[in-house]
């Protein structure tokens, strides 16, 4: 895998431009939150400026190749060094990134949750930026794992600090949690670094070399990586995490959670897990889609099972994500492919969700069903996009979700060679099950909040009608693109396929395409 | 030489010190136990150096004597600290700190 | 067999022209006016309602165009020659070697839905410009309906199944949206939820159907057409080219039919149907006289040869299509018996004439069926408005026959006259347009040899007439009732508040708005059957010649031309007597073809005159006894079903079906089963909805109980115990911190005692 | 009697290196001067022994810095039982910045109660003294001389408070039980003496299980040798004493125990592994293994139920000597030896600035709220952002979260044990991940107490921080924080360190 150098600054800039801004917050003063949010909202514009200017850069043509590639002396002692690069993969979850630490800035200037505390909330925010790019951009695995643990710190107190009643159960549970897969998967790094000779952590060398393992010790190491990766994702026996931590965590938390952190597990799996270890990955496959598909099922029936809004997309999360996983087990790059735009898909429209669960919290001052309703009579505007986004993440065609959920289905039809059809056209079916399933809570949850007439609340006292407006112009702002992002993805999926194919194709290869 | 003989009785002196440090209460009796610990080492020491005939053993030795009359004297400067305080030289009334 | 020496001449292109190449601008208008109207209709003088009728116009006015220029192409052809559908595709995306295509596939079939989805949908929303006046989401409303005819106009033109899956469910998307227009009301809003969802189930199939196709087809297209497995032309021409393994051919018709069971409201799928009367007439005279319910249908008669070589059409003894659309046609009928709204009435008579449909399709009567679509539509629609019509103007909003009307003769003429006409029509008496499709059905079906299933359809034919006679004299006939007398109001059956002001004065006839539309659509419903009219021989079966596909086009491979142009080889057809089709049973090596041949029934008057008799049969019996039960109250009649076990059993089980939903629906809410009723209705075809209610609702406490026990029991707490575990073996280890010097060196000593014990022995 | 004559006539003066001395002489001067000083000026001037003594160790650190620009890699002196290798240097700055940090933080603490603050300084330095000498030590006799050096000085400090029954109680138990356990070593001494008929650790390697069987002699030799370090390092089960002597103890007296003295018992166990018995790695593996995962699992689950910050902070502190200890479990296998000792200097080195900063917050925190209880963090942030972000990354950076100092030296500790490819070694990483994880339990109780519970009654009276606390959290947060980003530079030090001598596989 050959590698373009130039422009190998733009990256780096785009990493770690937010630590500058969080430099910056330090030295501003606390009381004057005014200049903290605007430094916030300059820097992570800037970061988005860079992005932006990165993909602008970006060689389309030749999507497969890493390109902006730099590659720095860093732990010589240890064969681990700065090397970074953005391929067809990468690139559109880098930005992605940027875009959606964008909007929650633009959320939060009004919408900073108690207790307030701006200074250390914004920080915080961008530093969890700087982790999320970093890892889509490192090519070592060393630095991988740095930049995936960079993450946890700042979720750990975005959760803890500014979460809701059991945030401080939600934020430990998610800590040790996510720690506990990413310990042994470190150990499963060391592992494979043995294993191919102690020469390099570096990602492209270890996907020539790596698949010279005896298959049984892949299989070992793939189980490492399996924990680390599966917990972020999560699938379906570490998904435990996911509902505390998405109920408890404000919104512009749980909005960064659903939109990249859980997308940092599928990832791996992409870029590390299959093209390192063929073998053990085909020895996995089956389970892996086995996993997904339960998760599927089972996300529904938790989905079906709650009564709070929050933790009912929480848990449609779960679902969703079985979907990605389900693709990404079948080997194919069709398969990897629909699971690439799944990801971005579904970032963006639970993503959406769960901005919208946030500006009902704030109105209603609640989020329990059956206290919600009307939605649609009381705020028509919020109440007609809670209903697109609900329909996007129900798959329905002509929007974003559609694209990562019916490929994936369709690429369980026949998976790649050396794998058992039967099984897997099960699990096709399993899905497509799933899909009703998923129709089913999302319009009965949209029913039941949006439909029918508005509950008076005088259950809880706080929501005076006044509380009931409608989406305010910051709303408008933070939501607009991601909203057009939904319809156009759905619209064009050629936007992010013809990016992504290249590169996927060219991972897969060891696979047969 | 008897060279067993002496480690045997080293041997006999270190248990009967390691009894004396486990089962005494009296902070002064731990401390002349560990003396008997310490002298059952000087004795393993000179005997080795006998058997051996290098002088290392003999400096060891010399060298744990006057270390040991260092340690005894910290030690019971303690045990006067503790007794000033708490009017008791039982070690197991020192158990205010725990778990 | 040497088909490339037998002799072959080459032919002059076939006619195209600029509506047949741009016919994909019909459903994108819609689309764009959708958009417009959701972003700016508030602000338009007419609230966005004219962008909809608009844009419907000109969508209209296209597809009016390319029928048009259809016909001009299939004229310009020559009598065996294979008419090219008009196709053009883009690549939309490509992923992993997979090319999603988007395009256009025009043939007769498209054409003649298009033309009448388009025309119904412009009358339909001329109509609800007058009947949803003043509605509080009057601007919603039409952006729904009109995104909802662009669904239904994609789905048609479609040329792969990726574009069709996308009408169809944009189409059950806006079908929710519509039919819980008025969701305030808990039970419009549970309606649509459960037409949605029902209908999605079926989707299930349509996607694995898609899948299976794709993945068994696409080597062959690429290779053979150089299409992807998607587009509708290759699976046809594949699913025909004797290549495909049965099983997984018959497997994925069989998935396919499941879809269109759920959107055609075929048994046992149908129970979404007469619910979907909470949305407004005009949505429900739009969903049931051309668009939603006809989608199933149009999926067989589009992927028709799947269906024909999966499911076996014409082999002997019928086939799953023939069986469902059989059974549907007489349970729906019988259910309509017993429907005191008169929307239902129509609701039940639209499910059981779209089992006739399927009938016809299943029995190889393929151009009847499609014919039927084209007829049904008009005086479906037209019966529907009247509907709508009569409880805008006389009786003050509700729909309930025995309650709130007759006599409306006199007040509403034109409603009546259309309505008759329209009755006529669906019941297939001679000179109306019903009477030459549904005939026609009947007729093939009894002609490919499945008598049995003939029997049913007249059975069918009696039961409407009689239903129609029935519903005709509730409606129109004996003496003035409830708000049509005009009586004070009541609580009525869609209470939309802002049309009181209607109200205010007893019926009378409806506005021009209302009317137009009607005597449009009685007009099309008396005459569009002589656009087939067999009875009148060749020259008169236009349809025969305009729409069905001609069926063998034999192209030889080597022979490179462009679109239309083609070598025509005869095919030597099939052996007297039998009525299987060439391209049905097999496909010369070096062919390709893309429809079966399919054989047409002679028309027989004496045929005919037997099915009118029992058609006027079932109209004067009903018409009688409704005459003694309503009218005249006849002692013997009235109360015979309380006297009567058996009748009355068997009446209740029909009428109870709205009683035995309440029951279902208390059983979700309260989630306790309810024996007796269940016990008493168990073969009650409504057990189906309460299966359907307890298995939603199964699924729900299964899920609580899943979440509950296994995620938050026994997944999360393997975590939180694990925490707690370390936590007591903290406590365990704390003792040893007893503070105790002298038990501090008696651990140490031991633990060094022991350790050195241990590789002592170990080591020596 | 012939014999000691004998030798007697062959004896003759040993040529002493005064360079290679130079840092011990320093500091000795330095705590001489102290103690005269400390007779002669009044109370007002007291503050000159802090800066002398802080001086002192400066002044030490620059005769140790021209040792290691110094061509000669080895000097050694008195035929080999006293060697200044790159090993002992670097260690020996470790000690003297350590003991530096330590300074910074006693000298506003001891300044509280009228104690005897000249005696302190001396003592300090004594004891660092002891470390200095313990890092060069390559014999038994030196080290045990060097061992009790530190020591000594270190029981008094912990009975420092002398009023204070629970600083008696402190020094009591540590000096009951450390002198038990030298009693233990030194008998183990004497066996391996008897056994190897030398005191020079080299020799000793040479001859000891040379052959390759063992005798029960040499195990308990062994044994009983390790348990006298293994207590230095309180490493479970011979951890007792450290709660106790820590909660005890004056806090910053605590810290230099928690650091230095540790960081002294394993550089002693280090040389020893790998100079005296190497060979008899069959014996030390298996009983380090255990040692090993005993330490980091019992640390761990006592830590997580204490409410005394600084007894938790103990018992972390034991759980972290437990992580030391891995990789020397596998030092015995071909082609760990070199990993194994980088990842215990790089460990050492790492660990004592996050836990001296550690250490500094505490003595910040407690001098308002003058309570130990780890509640009374709650709010931290909320009023101290400042202190509440550097405890966070301090607590952090122990349990081992990227990007801060922990993780790295975490990682090379796994690291060398995955290397060795040994089921022994894979195990005991496995271990040592699960307790990374269950770790974080109370370091992440304490973050919770900063950012997300209340202020106890709250009283957000700010905190006012002494300079010389300030100087201190400047060195230990930034020593941290590029330890674990530029990794390179606490591993370039770890990687220079190599014990002259030492027999590596």
């Amino acid at each position: 895998m050959n590698m373009l150098q130039e422009n190998n600054w733009l990256l780096s800039v785009g990493t770690f431009l937010p630590l500058l801004g969080v430099v910056v917050l330090l030295l501003t003063p606390k009381a004057s939150d005014q200049m903290v949010k605007l430094v916030a909202l300059v820097t992570s514009i800037a970061t988005l400026a860079v992005g932006v200017y990165t993909a602008f850069k970006f060689d389309f043509d030749q999507a497969e190749k890493l390109q902006f590639v730099a590659d720095a002396n860093w732990i010589s002692v240890i064969k681990s060094s700065y090397l970074i690069g953005v391929d067809g993969i990468s690139l559109p979850l880098y930005l992605l990134s940027m875009v959606i630490t964008l909007l929650v800035v633009i959320y939060s200037l009004d919408h900073v949750p108690s207790p307030g505390k701006p200074k250390a909330f914004f920080s915080l925010l961008l530093v969890l930026q700087t982790g999320m790019a970093g890892t889509f951009i490192a090519q070592d695995l060393i630095l991988f794992f740095v930049f995936f643990e960079l993450v946890l710190l700042p979720m750990f107190f975005l959760i803890g600090v500014w979460g809701g009643e059991q945030r401080q159960y939600a934020s430990i549970k998610f800590f040790l949690y996510t720690m506990f897969g990413s310990a042994l998967m470190l150990v499963a790094f060391l592992a494979l670094f043995f294993k191919t000779g102690a020469e390099s952590f570096s990602i492209p060398y270890l996907i020539e070399n790596g698949g010279s393992i005896a298959k049984n010790i892949q299989i070992w190491i793939f189980a490492g990586m399996f924990v680390g990766f599966a917990v972020k994702v999560p699938m379906f026996p570490f998904h435990t995490w996911l509902p505390d931590a998405h109920t408890q965590a404000p919104t512009q938390g749980s909005v960064i959670l659903a939109a990249i952190l859980l997308k940092l597990g599928t990832y791996g799996f992409v870029r590390i897990a299959l093209p390192i270890l063929p073998d053990a990955a085909r020895e996995w496959a089956p389970y892996i889609g086995g996993l997904a598909v339960i998760g599927i099922i089972y996300g529904a029936l938790g989905c079906l099972a709650q009564t709070d809004m929050k933790r009912l997309i929480a848990f449609s999360s779960v679902a969703h994500m079985g979907f990605v996983m389900l693709g990404i087990s079948t080997l194919t790059s069709f398969g990897v492919n629909a699971a690439m735009f799944g990801m971005v898909a579904h970032g963006l429209i639970t993503g959406m969700l769960f901005f919208i669960a946030g500006s009902v919290k704030e109105r209603y001052h609640t989020l329990e069903i059956s206290k919600l309703g009307g939605m649609l009579t009381s705020m028509p505007r919020l109440g007609w996009i809670f209903g697109f986004c609900s329909m996007a993440s129900l798959g329905l065609p002509g929007l974003a979700g559609f694209w990562g959920e019916f490929p994936a289905i369709l690429s369980a039809y026949n998976p790649a060679e050396g794998l058992n059809e039967t099984v897997f056209r099960v699990f096709m079916v399993i899905a497509a099950l799933g899909t009703v399933l998923a129709a089913a809570y999302l319009l009965w949850m949209f029913q039941r909040i949006a439909f029918g007439t508005a509950k008076n609340s005088s259950s809880h006292d706080h929501a005076h009608s006044d509380d009931l407006h409608d989406v305010t112009t910051f709303e408008w702002i933070a939501w607009t693109p991601m909203l057009l992002g939904i319809l156009v993805l759905g619209i064009l999926p050629n936007l992010l396929f013809s990016v992504f194919d290249p590169a996927v194709k060219i991972t897969l290869s060891a696979f047969g395409g | 030489m008897f060279v067993n003989q002496f480690l045997f009785l080293a041997a006999v002196l270190f248990c009967i010190g390691v009894y004396g440090v486990i089962a005494r209460k009296n902070a002064v009796l731990m401390l002349m136990s560990i003396e008997l610990i310490l002298n059952s080492v000087n004795i393993n020491l000179l005997t080795f150096a006998m058997r051996n005939g290098s002088t290392d053993g003999h400096v060891f030795a010399l060298y744990i004597i006057a270390v040991a009359a260092a340690e005894v004297g910290v030690g019971l400067g303690l045990v006067l600290l503790v007794y000033r305080n708490k009017k008791t030289i039982s070690v197991d009334e020192l158990s205010e700190m725990r778990g | 067999m040497n088909l490339l020496a037998a002799e072959t001449e080459v032919l002059a292109p076939l006619a195209s022209g600029w509506f047949l190449e741009n016919a994909w601008l019909i459903p994108v208008i819609p689309a764009i006016a959708f958009a417009l109207i959701i972003l700016i209709g508030k602000r338009l003088p007419m609230k966005g309602s004219e962008l909809g009728v608009a844009s419907m116009l000109a969508s209209l006015v296209l597809s009016a165009g390319a029928a048009y220029q259809w016909i001009q192409r299939v004229n310009s052809a020559t009598e065996e020659q294979f008419v090219e559908p008009v196709i053009r595709s883009w690549s939309w995306w490509r992923s992993g070697g997979f090319d999603f295509g988007i395009g256009q596939h025009i043939d007769g079939l498209s054409v003649v839905v298009l033309f009448v989805v388009a025309f119904i949908s412009t009358l339909v929303q001329i109509y609800s410009l007058e009947y949803l006046r003043g509605d509080r989401r009057y601007t919603h409303f039409f952006a729904a309906l009109t995104l909802f005819s662009g669904g239904m106009l994609a789905m048609v033109l479609a040329d792969n199944m990726i574009l069709f899956l996308l009408g169809w469910e944009v189409m059950g998307l806006c079908s929710f949206m519509l039919i819980g227009h008025w969701w305030e009301e808990d039970a419009n809003s549970r309606a649509a939820l459960k037409a949605f969802f029902t209908v999605r189930t079926g989707d299930v199939g349509l996607l694995v159907g898609i899948s299976m196709l794709y993945f068994a087809a696409n080597d062959w297209t690429q290779e053979n057409l150089g299409l992807s497995g998607f587009s509708i032309r290759g699976i046809s021409a594949w699913a025909l080219s004797g290549e495909p393994n049965s099983t997984v051919i018959m497997v994925a018709a069989i998935a396919l039919f499941i879809a269109s069971i759920g959107k055609s409201g075929q048994f046992p799928l149908h129970t979404w149907l007469p619910d979907a009367m909470a949305g407004p007439t005009p949505v429900s005279s739009l969903l049931h006289s051309s668009t939603m319910v006809v989608a199933g249908v149009f999926l067989v008669a589009r992927l028709y040869p799947v269906f024909f070589v999966g499911l076996d059409i014409l082999g002997s003894g019928g086939n799953l299509i023939m069986f469902i659309g059989a059974i549907t046609i007489v349970i729906s009928a019988a259910l309509a018996f017993v429907q005191n709204d008169i929307k239902r009435v129509l609701a039940y008579s639209t499910v059981s004439q779209l089992g006739y449909m399927m009938l016809g399709l299943g029995a190889g009567a393929w151009l009847p069926a499609v014919f039927h679509i084209f007829t049904h539509a008009f005086f479906k629609a037209c019966l529907f408005l009247g509907a709508g019509s009569i409880s805008h103007s006389a009786s003050h909003h509700s729909f309930d026959m025995k309650r709130d009307m007759g006599g409306l003769r006199k007040v509403m003429p034109i409603t009546f006259t259309t309505w008759i006409i329209s009755t006529l029509a669906l019941c297939g008496v001679f000179p109306f347009s019903g009477f030459f499709s549904k005939d026609e059905i009947i007729d093939n079906v009894g002609n490919n040899g499945y008598n049995t299933f003939m029997i049913v359809g007249l059975v069918g034919a009696f039961m409407t007439a009689a239903y129609m006679t029935r519903a005709t004299y509730l409606t129109f006939f004996g003496e003035p009732r409830g708000a049509s007398a005009g009586h004070s109001s009541h609580e009525s059956h869609d209470d939309h508040a802002s049309h009181d002001d209607h109200s205010s004065h007893g019926p009378h006839e409806s506005g021009l708005l209302i009317t137009a539309p009607l005597m449009i659509l009685s007009v099309l419903a008396l005459g569009s059957g002589l656009l087939n009219a067999t009875p009148f021989g060749e020259s008169w079966e236009r349809m025969k010649l305009w729409v069905e596909p001609r069926a063998v086009e034999v192209v030889d491979s080597t022979y490179s031309g462009g679109p239309g142009e083609s070598l025509i080889v005869n095919v030597p057809s099939a052996g007297e007597g039998s009525s299987k089709s060439v391209c049905g049973t097999s496909t010369p090596e070096i062919g390709v073809c893309y429809a079966p041949k399919l054989e047409h029934a002679k028309f027989k008057w004496s045929k005919a005159m037997l099915s009118m008799a029992i058609v006027f049969l079932g109209m004067v019996v009903s018409w009688i006894l409704s005459m003694l039960l309503f009218t005249k109250r006849d002692a013997r009649l009235v109360g015979l079903t309380q006297r009567v076990k058996i009748l009355g059993v068997g009446h209740r089980f029909l009428v109870n079906k709205y009683y035995l939903d309440d029951l279902y629906e208390k059983v979700i809410v309260r989630s306790v089963a309810y024996p007796i009723s269940s016990a008493a209705y168990w073969f009650n075809q409504n057990v189906l909805d309460g299966i359907l209610h307890s298995i939603s609702n199964l699924t729900r406490k299964f899920s609580g109980w899943v979440y509950k026990n296994i995620d938050q029991r026994v997944v999360d707490g393997t975590v939180n115990n694990s925490a707690t575990f370390t936590k007591s073996v903290g406590t365990a280890a704390q003792p040893t911190q007893s503070g105790k010097v002298s038990q501090y060196g008696a651990l140490l000593f031991s633990a060094a005692a022991v350790a050195a014990l241990v590789l002592v022995i170990i080591n020596t | 009697m012939q014999t000691l004559n004998i030798f007697a006539a062959q004896w003759v003066a040993p040529t002493i290196d005064y360079f290679g001395l130079a840092p011990e002489l320093v500091l000795a001067g330095g705590l001489c001067l102290v103690l005269m000083l400390d007779l002669f000026i009044d109370e007002r001037k007291k503050w000159m022994l802090t800066a002398i003594s802080s001086f002192t160790l400066l002044a030490a650190m620059v005769p140790v810095l021209m040792l290691a620009l110094s061509e000669t890699e080895v000097r050694t002196m008195f035929d080999g039982r006293y060697v200044v290798d790159n090993f002992s240097l670097v260690m020996k700055a470790v000690f003297l910045l350590a003991g530096y940090v330590v300074v910074l933080l006693s000298s506003s603490h001891i300044e509280q109660g009228e104690y005897w603050r000249g005696e302190y300084w001396f003592l300090l330095l004594t004891s660092l003294l002891g470390m200095l000498m313990m890092a060069s030590s390559r014999d038994l006799v030196s080290i045990f001389v060097a061992l009790e050096f530190l020591s000594i000085p270190a029981y008094m400090l912990a009975a420092w408070r002398k009023r204070d029954p629970k600083s008696n109680e402190a020094g009591v138990k540590y000096f009951l039980l450390g002198v038990f356990a030298s009693a233990v070593m030194l008998y183990g001494m004497s066996l391996m003496y008897g056994v190897a008929n030398s005191t020079l650790l080299t020799e000793i390697g040479a001859k000891f299980t040379a052959t390759g069987e063992f005798s029960a002699v040499h195990a308990l030799a062994v044994v009983f040798v390790v348990v006298g370090f293994a207590f230095k390092v309180s490493a479970v089960p011979f951890h007792t004493w450290a709660p106790d002597t820590y909660e005890g103890a004056p806090t910053p007296v605590t810290a230099f125990l928690s650091v230095a003295s540790k960081a002294a018992g394993f550089v002693a166990l280090v040389v020893l592994l790998y100079t005296a018995f190497p060979l008899a790695q069959d014996i030390w593996q298996p009983f380090i293994w255990v040692l090993s995962a005993l330490t980091m699992t019992i640390g761990n689950v006592l830590a997580l139920k204490q409410n005394n910050i600084v007894r938790m902070i103990a018992y972390s502190s034991i759980s972290q000597g437990g992580f030391v200890l891995m990789p020397l479990a596998v030092a015995g296998l071909a082609g760990s030896g070199t990993t194994a000792l980088r990842s215990v200097v790089l460990y050492m080195i790492v660990y004592a600035a996050t836990n001296l900063g550690v250490f500094a917050i505490i003595l910040a925190v407690s001098n308002k709220t003058r309570s130990g209880e780890i509640s009374s963090y709650g709010g931290l942030f909320s009023y101290a952002p400042t202190l509440g972000v550097l405890m966070t990354l301090f607590l952090a950076s122990l349990a081992g979260i990227p990007p801060l100092g922990g993780w790295i030296a975490k990682f090379v500790a796994f690291q060398s044990l995955i290397q060795s490819q040994s089921t022994w070694g894979y195990a005991l990483a496995v271990v040592g991940a699960v307790n990374s994880v269950v770790a974080f339990g109370y370091y992440g109780n304490v973050m919770r107490e900063i950012w997300m519970r209340p202020v106890p009654d709250n009283d957000t009276t700010l905190i006012s921080v002494p300079g010389s606390l300030k100087l201190a959290l400047v060195i230990t947060a930034g020593a941290t924080l590029v330890f674990g980003i530029l990794p390179g530079v606490g591993l370039h030090f770890a990687d220079l360190a190599e014990i002259a001598g030492a027999i590596i596989r």
